[in-house]
């Protein structure tokens, strides 16, 4: 299936564009996704961390993707 | 009753005390957080918010939610600038209003906290000789 | 720098805020005291404050010093009425910035806690049926 | 000798008056003076507590007064 993935912050600046379109298998968890990313985007290796949200809530690793989610990539938080 | 914003506007204190402000209110208490002009002992030129605004708002509603079951509050305001701020510009404000200062005290302070801790919004910091976001890397 | 004002005329938050930013701070925390509506139970109708002007000047200056021991400090700023104050009128604002969020805090709840124990300030409440001084009696 | 007493608060109400010209010993400590503006004033026993200031300062009981000091009854304080 192809997942809509938001990015924010750094993530934004590492896939070179606010949203990209990013194919997984049918039945893929966020920690599945996150290892097909960082393949894709060895950059995001380096980062101290980074969280998944889904539907503006954030998931948990062994959580599965639906093709119809908001995801978004969350870098480490800097606000305030 | 609760305020949350986040805008690229100025963020004015007025606006948050005139939500904040009550007739049972024993104590007011609001946190400024501004832009500081060094940071890594480097020059700051500006900074930059950028914000995932509608799960920012939903997580800091949470923050509000889980404040009020600890302390009893009047009213909640808690406003985020995204966009440029420059140097003494104010980035962030929380006011809370309270019967008793103590709690105003401690939720304002677990407010701003857990803003930090949890609230998809980034900082992009300018120096003269170039740009990071914040707390990005190791 | 420290600004300590009594004074009969209305408190603004933006004289305190205008004060205590600084290009090197890091977080700001203002506390404002205001009248309510209840005391005892009964309605409050309005407050007087009575000064010993000079003493409560020095007692304030004291508790600053005591706080820039503490904390790190960049300014400090306290402000309280005298004369009558009506319900949701401004009776104090501190006002502090530090380079740390936590020590505008913890400094600015040490001067409030500390000028409701030491400054010569006294407060008298008026209700429908009569008034009295605020803990003269036991 | 002659001290000139300030009142503030509740005490200013029991003195009826904003300050008092009040006789005491010429060797006199903050706590006899208390004593004898007690005898004079016995509104003042009912008080929760109050304070003597000289010239300013809190004053402890065993501090002996001058004629030329700024004496004031601070009742127990109540602003913020």
């Amino acid at each position: 299936m192809v997942l809509q993935i938001l990015a924010f912050g750094i993530a934004k600046d590492i896939f070179g564009a606010r949203q990209i379109n990013f194919v997984v298998p049918s039945q893929c968890t966020v920690e599945t996704m996150k290892d097909l990313l960082e393949e894709r985007f060895p950059a995001l290796k380096r980062l101290a961390t980074y969280a998944v949200a889904i539907n503006e809530v954030y998931a948990v690793p062994a959580q599965y993707l639906q093709e119809k989610d908001e995801v978004a990539i969350i870098p480490p938080v800097s606000g305030g | 009753m609760n305020h949350i914003s986040i805008r690229d506007t100025d963020l004015k204190l007025d606006d948050c005390y005139q939500f904040i402000a009550a007739p049972d209110a024993g104590g007011i208490d609001i946190f400024v957080g501004t832009v500081r002009n060094k940071s890594l002992g480097k020059t700051a030129v500006k900074l930059e918010f950028e914000a995932y605004e509608k799960m920012a708002i939903s997580e800091i509603a949470k923050i509000i939610e889980e404040a009020r079951s600890n302390w009893d509050l009047i009213n909640v305001f808690v406003a985020h600038r995204t966009g440029t701020v420059e140097v003494m510009g104010i980035a962030v404000i929380i006011g809370v209003s309270s019967m008793h200062r103590a709690a105003a005290f401690e939720a304002c302070r677990f407010i701003i906290d857990n803003l930090k801790q949890t609230v998809p919004i980034w900082k992009k910091e300018f120096f003269d000789d170039g740009a990071h976001w914040v707390s990005a890397h190791p």
